[in-house]
């Protein structure tokens, strides 16, 4: 189990061909990747994502450690940056692993809904007529229901 | 009791800064707020919809209800947009 | 949308970076990874994958246009590889992208599982005490209740 | 009707052959299977279950009880085990 969080940009190709390679346990990958979208009600010209260094990493380790009771996973990674990002720009991944499909996508499903609406982070993002924190959905709150 | 309190997203805007340490005797998050609200109107303000606001205790997410005895860094934030 | 049927191994990562490059209008990207597991049951010697040239390609292209239709996808990348592998190796890949985690999600959950039993492949396990072909489980068929 | 048959899998090794050529006068896949059941013990060993089998024409799945009227390749097969 890996937990990064990052201002730096991460390789998503990278991060995927390195995740559980030469295992021979390992019979499912999954992966998400989260990307700044440029056309969403106006271009936008950047995102800012701000954290709460110390409780972000606790509070995605403890996801993950929930994803590893709930699943049989071989391997959980997450990675998440903070910091401004440009339109195109990847914003986080995770991914799974494990020996069977059904695990590792119930996994990383649950592993985007926790950390959609659990893990502190925060969007503010810049347009032509100025800046806005991006609200919590509903709908991403009602998704935590799912599990 | 001396307390860390944090601010993130449009609450550290709309207080103006990102920490602050505070003397205080309240018993729960629910005082501090009350305690903190009474002393300017940014706070005030800020505080003044508490269902659009989200507190953690020492990096643990809890409730206004909760007591803070023991609690040494309280942070307030809006509800998270990560992924 | 893009479908490849291929002896030749692929690169799970270099796919995984090449996937939905350079657009802004995608929001989240799922990929899935099939890898030939060595320790199911005994030590696993080879894996040999038998298709159907030309339905397996129509079959494929069917179920990536049954996704498209069903949710709101940017993109969607489906390769298979037939042939002799050896433990570790990658079977298959699909990747699908989307503006929202949701779609990505389902729509790549989908494909695997039409994937796996509405395809036309077929896995034989070579192992020290002999060759035997894998049986469909029920539950791969009763999979596709879910859709 | 010239029919080109085709077997993949298990269904292949039995029969022996990946694919032959058949003259027949067969009006569904059912009846077809019947008349090579007929033919050679291999054969009436190798559909004796149709359960387990699967059947495309023209390389779309189909049923036993489809026709064969207009149809040119026939394959039979065991269920898929793709992914």
């Amino acid at each position: 189990m890996e937990i990064r969080v990052q201002s730096d940009p991460f390789d998503f190709g990278r991060e995927c061909a390195a995740f559980g390679a030469g295992r021979q346990d390992i019979g499912a990958i999954v992966t998400f990747c989260g990307i700044v979208r440029g056309q969403d009600q106006g271009q936008l010209h950047q995102m800012e994502i701000e954290h709460y260094p110390g409780m972000t990493e606790r509070a995605l380790t403890q996801i993950a450690q929930d994803a590893q009771r709930r699943w049989a996973l071989s391997d959980c990674l997450i990675i998440h940056r903070y910091g401004p990002l440009a339109p195109g720009e990847k914003i986080m991944m995770v991914a799974t692993a494990s020996a069977h499909r059904a695990d590792a996508f119930a996994a990383a499903d649950f592993l985007m809904d926790y950390l959609k609406s659990r893990a502190p982070f925060w969007k503010k993002e810049t347009r032509a007529d100025g800046s806005d924190w991006v609200a919590a959905k509903a709908s991403d709150e009602a998704a935590l229901t799912r599990w | 009791m001396t307390l860390e309190i944090l601010y993130f997203a449009w609450l550290r805007e709309r207080i103006g800064v990102p920490r602050e340490t505070v003397e205080t005797n309240a018993a729960t998050v629910a005082d501090l707020v009350a305690e903190l609200s009474a002393r300017e109107d940014r706070y005030a303000l800020a505080f003044s919809d508490l269902s659009a606001l989200r507190v953690a205790l020492d990096q643990e997410l809890a409730e206004f209800a909760a007591p803070l005895a023991g609690v040494r860094e309280v942070a307030f934030f809006p509800p998270m947009t990560g992924g």
